[in-house]
């Protein structure tokens, strides 16, 4: 507190070295598949303190690793000579809070623990979304974050503990396939559960509502962690779940979740096309690649039902690894958001623009970010949406019956997402960083730091590397289908000995992330070696945009963020029921405006529709019921009047 | 020699303090009786688990390990709470919330009641624990309404005099339902030798015999002294003097009423169900129990979501802890019995926290009331601000405090001795008290900083919240050993090993 | 055979008297003149004495003497006197607007007596008809009738005094079942009721009073602020 | 030797046919409308003046205005260079398949529409905006033209799409096939910004998609991206061409059969510009918001075409 320097370096160098330390023992695993298994000793003496770090842990492990180290570095600059500064001791230790009990949710071996760290996990970062708690809003967001959370634990609760009961066993190592050999309709209670309680977590719509609320308010670098890894833990529970505790389970299940998958995709894209605010884009695409893990994990699971092993691998890995690059990206582009946010003071894209000259570098990793995110090769988007389709392809042949369609409608509608989620980042990008500045902040703004550039060129490189090494990256992902599935199907994913994937034997569909990303190089480096040859000391000047014959391109001229999505607001008009207000004062005629005020607002359907009517009602009920406490003496004693003549008859007739 | 002590005590304390008069004297003789009441129980706890249950004047009085426990917590309770109360008071005093008519004899006055009463109000909790007597545990809790009536109404305002009127009026009714359980208990015992004695009421000699006991009567019985204890402890429909008693008590006395009085119903309410669950089997007291404390938990759900005064809040969720304790003594079972004990003891620590950061919010800011204060706690008292979260955040159930381990618990024995259904409400119902919990206090200590800061650092009223504060966050990681064993010891007294 | 070892005698006496009480009772749920109201909370108490000093002649239970002795004292006299010096200090005789008028007051304690009697069947055809039994059985109906008429009364009264008049009644109720059923309790617990009932008296007046000083009123129904 | 040949054809398609068929499809459309229009060579004119003239480059333009023409070219020849043309070699099949073309283009319009934003002027970022909006659109009905046939084919690579598509003779009259490639007909329209979608030829303010983000390239830059988008069209024309009517095409290698398959293909060519010109010129340009309307029939072609393999 005193010492804030100190407490940053103490604080984040802890974060690093944790991180660090996370990175060696999952790669550890992954590499040997082994699994590591260790008992703490408990304090709270009536249940055991386990941790188990098999391949899937490791996986996830990995990422928060990765993550651990780019965001620790990063917020070592972003703390400094920010507000936050003052209580950078505190934010520490809920950060490391936050990624202790990450760690340890990734690695939990039996129940008790597991929900125990889960909860933590929910805290730590309740606290570090409030952090800034004098805005409404971020009290706000951070209540609604941890009251859907908790209710989504409280799921969890009774699903784990009816497992175990049926398990006889607290341990996760004795709930493997368990599900196999239950009742199936307590199997289908215990997955509905399970993907209620995890799906709040993950942010599946329509338990989606706190995620666009919490993670933009909280400091830039923990919304990073929360984008990128905690919404993962909704999502390892799901693989936890899915692959582990249950066998083949009914086929609706993989409907179900593929279906979710295509919705929470679609609609996540679509409602951040409609947001200006940069990290509240960012965050609901957080919602729309979810979704895409979905139906890689949905796909999963029909496959298995319908006994595709291989299949089933392949949409896992598919699912898995736009886990691990989803985590990578999305924490790039959230330390973008910051360091904007940091060097401009501003969230909000109508009032930045140009920034690509004053911060050339955090300009190239949010390009790197929003390239992979959008899906675009040769970097890591790419190889697991691409992944995806081919699961989806391949998921056409497996059955007869019409659910097969399933697969490619289901893939159509991932095209639509990733081509909107495409517009939606030109639209981030470009009307961020590039043209003209659209106030003085933005004008004035200041490139991040060392530390902060050091903590996003990470992030990227990990891109790039996870998109054009991916023939050699899929050898990770044996361990973990094997343990799940009992197929390694890295052999015949990697072809061209790792400079290619292949969708599986038999199947033609091939990719060479490496070979595309040489091709456009040369391609590239072709046409622009032989123009400047050739073109030798031929002019070249610069000059001003076209301006229509105005008096010169101001900021007012440019394409601002509303008018860039407007014509998407005007065909999906169905799903944002959008509203405006055009107000124009004229002062000599009518054809000249002085001024003209424009708003335009869409419906947050979820929020207006299903919880704000839910609450309401709930409220209204809870508001007929305080009725029940009138103050009359008279009604409390009949009450307990009412009781004592109905338990009486009661124990008398009995 | 150690339980005659600990009867003797404070009630020579009390005596001690209306003789004294003077508020330094009183003040001492106050939080010396209590530490010596500590001293004792935790002399009688270390005696209890190292040799069992200990008795006195032919077994007149008796003290296992479920009484060592209660007895324990409650005298914990009272001497933090003493010590809180002579700093809390002299604020009072000094804002002149107590009165200033009169050039401040009706605060004296006051002063003295409180330093009279409390001491007799912990004697008459004492002796439930220690009675083993049925009918005399039953007079001392009796004995404890009438102490803790004028603590009620200690401020002398409309609203203390109706909130102590609701509470007489109201345990009165309640505890003759409970004397009648107890009458139909001595009747049910009238096949046995003995009964014509006092030991025919007494606890031990019923237990042992207790498949004896006439199960029709005992059915009864029991349903008059769920109904009697369950007003006691606050079980809907019997709950509703709670919030208005513990929004008007002074706050020491409030903290007090709402754990260790809330402690001693309930460890009455097990004693009965013991009996019965020999005599009659534990479904018909399990399932009457698990009745009940659904009914609280579900009813403290709205008002909790609505609900306008700080104080009231913090008395639903005693009623809906004392559902949450019902219903795991219903549950049964090593495992609900255990569950029970447990989260008694971390309910406790936690619960008295928040009575006693509520009393410095609203000593400060003069209200109970959200409205008014509006938020921003935090920045005006750091420490109370931040305990208060945090506690609150314990009290539903947030890890790695140590309610969640006992919730946790208690589902599990929930759904392992298949209560389905009572599982998933006491889900859903938890979830909605967390919300409003969570909803109101959040917004009362979270904000920006709403006046000035208060008066720096008050060692009376910082200390025991401060003790609390790390107690709660201790026992959550790391029970000590001995605490563990008798609350495992109670458990087994609870569950009839 | 005399009389008075004649256990039948006893019973019928016992049953005759515990029938009055219930009377009286019903009474008291039906008029509304607060010293009247005292009163036959009086004569209830001194009935109960006399049940109980019966029972302890017929049944050889010397300790139940001391009860009777106690009812005699605190319930037939001491809380009378207490009362009335109350009411005569707060100046109000009436109860003005029970929640339900008197015929209805009348059929709803009828009802309750019959609740009574259904409770105490239970017992009843638990065990053959024999001589305590079959005194348990009548009395304990009676009991549980007194019981909830007293708390009937309790409901349905405005006046603070009135419903402290009716806690005491209901709680004849419980020593009715307590002389009858087990011929008393042990003697340490019925000292430690009395002694507690006393207290109650106590206590329970001096609020009564302030709450008169306070409001200007003794009506508990106005009595609504703390809410919610 | 054999391969070599093989993609120096490939090449010369991309690269030297590419302008021809807009040169042609200008020409015919000219024609339809009784003008005189341009000759057929005009675009080659076109190209060698651009790559001669000096540029202007916006003030306001970051490095990424600079990149985009290169982006954008390099994208579509490496799109172009998966697509089989005149036999079923394809030069870079290893490369990825129809998936890697879609993506790879899309790249290219991820920065061609960040370019038009670039420019500060209000005309980049209309036409970033719909184009982006439209492309978008346009997306799904493609894939599952995509996936019609990569199904048929067991595989997403486009050699062996081809491949399959050889195999079967009369494999095109299946319904699946029929309402397959009229979606994608559509899709190419949108793609490449033909009425009733765009307007290649427009330069009205009001009215530009395509063309409205190039408005501040000049010179060279212009040029690449004039080309790239020439490869484009080439590269979508023959996708659709040789998915659905492969005939001709090689599978083995012969001097004779790659003789034939270069006229057949350049003959089928002709006979797709035609169909476009004639859409062209018998329709209007829709206005924006109608456009939507236009890619749902087509994503319900594609649907039904799925649907159909389910059927038949």
């Amino acid at each position: 507190m005193r010492r804030p320097a100190l407490a940053g370096r103490i604080a984040f160098g802890a974060g690093l070295a944790g991180g660090g330390m996370s990175l060696a023992s999952c790669i550890g695993v992954l590499a040997g598949g082994s699994t590591v298994v260790l008992t703490l000793p408990s304090g709270v003496r009536l249940f055991a303190w386990g941790v188990r770090l098999d391949p899937l842990s490791a996986l996830f492990g990995l990422a928060l690793g990765v993550l651990a180290v780019a965001v620790s570095i990063y917020s070592w600059g972003y703390t400094r000579d920010s507000e936050i500064q003052s209580r950078v001791g505190l934010l520490g230790f809920f950060y490391n809070l936050l990624l202790l009990s990450l760690t340890l949710v990734f690695t939990a071996s039996n129940v008790f623990f597991f929900l125990l760290v889960w909860e933590v996990m929910s805290l730590s970062a309740y606290c570090l979304v409030s952090f800034e708690h004098e805005k409404q809003e971020t009290r706000k967001a951070g209540t609604m974050f941890l009251i859907m959370s908790h209710g989504g634990t409280g799921a969890l609760l009774i699903a784990f503990l009816l497992l175990s009961t049926a398990a006889g066993s607290m341990n996760f190592a004795d709930f493997h396939l368990l599900m196999e050999r239950l009742p199936a309709d307590q199997t289908s209670i215990i997955l509905l559960l399970f993907l209620l309680g995890f799906g709040v977590k993950a942010g599946v719509i329509p338990l989606h509502l706190w995620l666009p609320a919490a993670h933009p308010v909280a400091p830039s670098n923990i919304s990073a962690l929360m984008s990128g890894i905690v919404i993962k833990a909704g999502i390892y529970g799901l693989a936890r779940v899915l692959f582990d505790f249950s066998g083949a389970p009914a086929l609706w299940v993989g409907m179900l979740v593929l279906g979710a998958g295509v919705v929470c995709g679609l609609m996540g894209v679509l409602y951040a096309l409609m947001e200006h605010d940069l990290k509240r884009l960012l965050a609901y695409h957080s919602i729309e690649n979810i979704g895409i893990i979905l139906i890689g994990f949905g796909a999963a699971l029909m496959f298995r039902s319908l006994g595709r092993a291989n299949l089933a691998a392949l949409a896992l890995i598919a699912g898995l690894y736009h886990t691990l690059n989803h985590a990578i990206f999305k924490s790039l582009l959230f330390l973008g958001a910051g360091s904007v946010l940091k060097g401009a003071g501003t969230r909000n894209m109508e009032e930045l623009g140009g920034l690509i000259r004053r911060m050339p570098a955090t300009a190239l990793y949010f390009l790197t970010g929003a390239t992979a995110i959008s899906g675009l090769p040769p970097l890591n988007g790419f190889i697991s949406e691409w992944l995806t389709y081919q699961a989806l392809l391949a998921g056409f042949g497996t059955t007869q019956s019409l659910t097969r369609l399933m697969f490619p409608l289901a893939g159509a509608m991932l095209a639509l997402t990733a081509a909107l989620a495409a517009a939606c980042f030109v639209k981030a990008f470009g009307i961020t960083f590039l043209a003209l500045p659209r106030s003085e902040a933005a004008a004035t703004a200041k490139e991040g730091n060392w530390f902060m550039k050091t903590g996003m060129a990470l992030p990227a490189l990990v891109c790039l590397g996870l998109g054009i090494g991916a023939g050699w990256f899929v050898r990770v992902f044996d361990p973990i289908t094997e343990q799940a599935l009992g197929v390694k199907v890295s052999v015949q994913l990697a072809a061209g000995s790792g400079l290619a994937l292949s969708a599986g034997a038999g199947r033609g569909g091939m990719v060479s992330p490496s070979g595309l990303a040489a091709m456009l190089v040369i391609l590239c480096a072709l046409p622009a070696v032989l123009l400047a040859v050739l073109r030798r000391g031929a002019p070249c000047r610069v000059g001003p945009s076209w301006d229509c014959g105005l008096p010169g391109l101001t900021a007012e001229n440019e394409y601002t963020a509303t008018a860039f999505s407007k014509p998407l607001r005007m065909i999906f008009a169905t799903l944002y029921r959008p509203r405006r207000e055009i107000q124009a004062e004229y002062e000599v005629s009518p054809y000249y405006p002085k001024a003209i005020r424009f708003e335009s607002e869409i419906e947050q359907s979820f929020e207006k529709r299903l919880y704000g009517p839910l609450k309401e009602r709930v409220l209204a009920a809870a508001g007929r019921v305080r009725a029940v406490q009138a103050g009359s003496i008279h009604a409390y004693l009949a009450y307990i009047f009412v009781a004592l003549i109905l338990l009486l008859l009661f124990g008398a007739r009995a | 020699m150690i339980l005659i002590l600990l009867l003797l005590v404070p009630l020579a304390a009390g005596l001690a303090s209306y003789a004294a008069g003077r508020r330094r004297a009183m003040e001492a003789i106050h939080l010396t009786g209590f530490a010596v009441v500590f001293v004792l129980a935790f002399l009688l706890s270390g005696r209890v688990l190292a040799g069992g249950p200990v008795t006195i004047y032919d077994s007149f009085l008796y003290a296992d390990a479920l009484s060592a426990l209660v007895i324990l917590l409650t005298a914990a309770v009272s001497l933090l709470c003493s010590v809180y109360a002579i700093g809390f008071l002299r604020v009072e005093e000094q804002d002149g919330a107590l009165g200033v008519e009169d050039g401040g004899a009706g605060a004296r006055t006051k002063l003295r009641l409180y330093y009279t009463l409390t001491p007799l109000f912990v004697f008459s909790m004492l002796l439930i624990g220690l009675a083993n007597n049925l009918g005399v545990m039953w007079a001392a809790m009796e004995a404890t309404t009438l102490a803790s009536v004028f603590l009620v109404a200690l401020y002398g305002k409309g609203t203390s005099l109706e909130a102590a009127w609701k509470y007489a009026i109201i345990g009165g009714v309640g505890l003759s339902m409970a004397l009648f359980g107890t009458v139909l208990v001595y009747y049910s015992g009238r096949a046995l030798g003995g009964s014509d004695t006092l030991a025919g009421l007494n606890w031990s000699y019923l237990a042992i015999h207790a498949s004896r006991l006439d199960p029709k009567t005992m059915r009864l019985a029991f349903i008059l002294a769920l109904l009697g204890y369950g007003t006691k402890a606050g079980l809907a429909p019997m709950h509703t003097w709670k919030p208005d008693a513990y929004g008007e008590a002074p706050v020491p006395a409030a903290a007090i009423l709402s754990t260790a009085t809330l402690n001693c119903a309930l460890y009455a309410l097990v004693r009965f169900y013991i009996l019965t669950s020999r005599s009659v089997g534990p479904e018909l007291p399990g399932g009457l129990l698990i009745l009940l404390g659904m009914l609280s938990m579900g009813i403290s759900v709205p008002f909790v979501l609505i609900q306008k005064n700080y104080r009231r809040l913090l008395a639903y969720h005693t009623i809906d802890h004392a559902g949450i304790m019902a219903t795991a003594a219903g549950i049964g079972g090593k495992l609900g019995a255990l569950a029970l004990m447990l989260h008694m003891t971390f309910h406790t620590v936690a619960k008295a926290l928040l009575f006693l950061c509520a009393g410095n919010v609203s000593q400060h800011f003069r209200t109970d009331l959200f409205r008014r204060i509006g938020g921003g706690v935090i920045r005006v008292m750091p420490l109370t601000g931040t305990v208060f979260l945090m506690a609150i955040l314990a009290i539903i159930g947030m890890p790695p405090f140590s309610l969640f381990q006992s919730e946790f618990l208690i589902v599990q024995a929930g759904i392992s001795s298949g209560h389905y259904l009572a599982s998933v409400l006491f889900v859903v119902f938890g979830t909605g008290v967390f919300a409003g919990a969570l909803l109101h206090v959040g917004g009362l200590v979270l904000g920006p900083r709403t006046g000035a800061p208060a008066a720096d650092w008050r060692p009376w009223q910082g200390a025991p919240v401060l003790l609390l504060a790390v107690t709660l966050v201790v026992i959550g990681l790391w029970l000590p050993g001995p605490l563990f064993e008798l609350i495992r010891a109670a458990a087994r007294v609870v569950a009839g090993e | 055979m005399p009389l008075i070892q004649d256990p039948e005698f006893g019973n019928r006496i016992v049953t005759l008297m515990a029938a009055m009480v219930l009377v009286l009772q019903i009474l008291m749920a039906a008029q509304r003149w607060l010293v009247t109201n005292i009163r036959i909370f009086g004569i209830q108490s001194f009935l109960l004495a006399m049940i109980a000093g019966t029972i302890a002649v017929f049944n050889n239970a010397p300790h139940l003497f001391a009860a009777a002795f106690l009812t005699l004292a605190v319930k037939a006299l001491l809380v009378p006197v207490l009362l009335e010096k109350l009411v005569a200090k707060i100046e109000i005789q009436q109860e003005i607007a029970p929640y339900v008028n008197v015929p209805l007051s009348v059929v709803i304690c009828g009802g309750l007596t019959l609740v009574g009697y259904i409770v105490a069947e239970s017992f009843y055809a638990y065990e053959p008809n024999t001589g305590a039994a079959g005194l348990g059985h009548n009395t304990l109906a009676v009991a549980v009738s007194l019981f909830l008429i007293g708390f009937f009364v309790m409901i349905n009264r405005r006046k603070a005094l009135t419903q402290v008049l009716a806690l005491l009644s209901l709680e004849n109720g419980l020593f009715l079942a307590a002389v009858s059923l087990t011929y008393g309790m042990p003697l340490i617990v019925e000292l430690g009721v009395f002694f507690d009932v006393l207290v109650a008296v106590l206590v329970l007046g001096i609020l009564v009073y302030h709450i008169r000083e306070t409001f200007e009123s003794m009506d508990v129904s106005k009595m609504r602020r703390l809410r919610g | 030797m054999r391969e070599a040949t093989a993609v120096l054809i490939h090449l010369f398609l991309l690269l030297v046919v590419s302008p021809l068929v807009t040169g042609f499809m200008r020409w015919a459309k000219a024609r339809l409308q009784t003008r005189q229009g341009p000759g057929i060579l005009q675009p080659y004119w076109d190209l060698f003046k651009l790559f001669q003239k000096g540029m202007v480059i916006p003030e306001t333009a970051s490095w990424l205005f600079r990149a985009t023409p290169y982006v954008v070219f390099a994208t579509a020849v490496a799109a172009g260079l998966m697509v089989p043309m005149v036999s079923t070699f394809v030069p870079l099949s290893m490369a990825g398949g129809i998936l890697a073309v879609v993506y790879l283009l899309g790249l290219g319009r991820f920065f061609l529409a960040l370019g038009g934003l670039d420019t500060g002027s209000s005309f980049g970022g209309l036409g970033s905006s719909r184009e982006m909006t439209i492309s978008a659109l346009a997306e799904p009905a493609m894939m599952l033209a995509a996936f019609t046939v990569a199904i048929g084919a067991n595989s997403t690579n486009l050699s062996e799409v081809a491949r399959a598509a050889v195999g079967e003779t009369w494999r095109f009259l299946a319904p699946s096939q029929v309402l397959a490639s009229a979606a994608m007909f559509v899709v190419l329209l949108a793609e490449t910004g033909r009425i009733p979608v765009d307007n290649p030829a427009t330069h009205l303010e009001l009215t530009m998609i395509h063309e409205a983000m190039l408005l501040e390239y000049s010179g060279p830059y212009l040029a690449l991206i004039e080309w790239g988008a020439w490869v484009k069209q080439l590269l979508l024309m023959t996708l659709l061409i040789n998915s659905f009517f492969p005939y001709g095409m090689q599978t083995g290698w012969s001097w004779a059969g790659t003789a034939t398959g270069l006229a057949l293909v350049l003959l089928k060519l002709t006979a797709l510009s035609c169909c476009i010109v004639l859409v062209e010129t018998t329709n209007a340009k829709m206005r924006l918001f109608r456009v939507p309307e236009l890619l749902a029939a087509s994503f319900t072609l594609g649907a039904l075409a799925l649907a159909s393999t389910f059927l038949f």
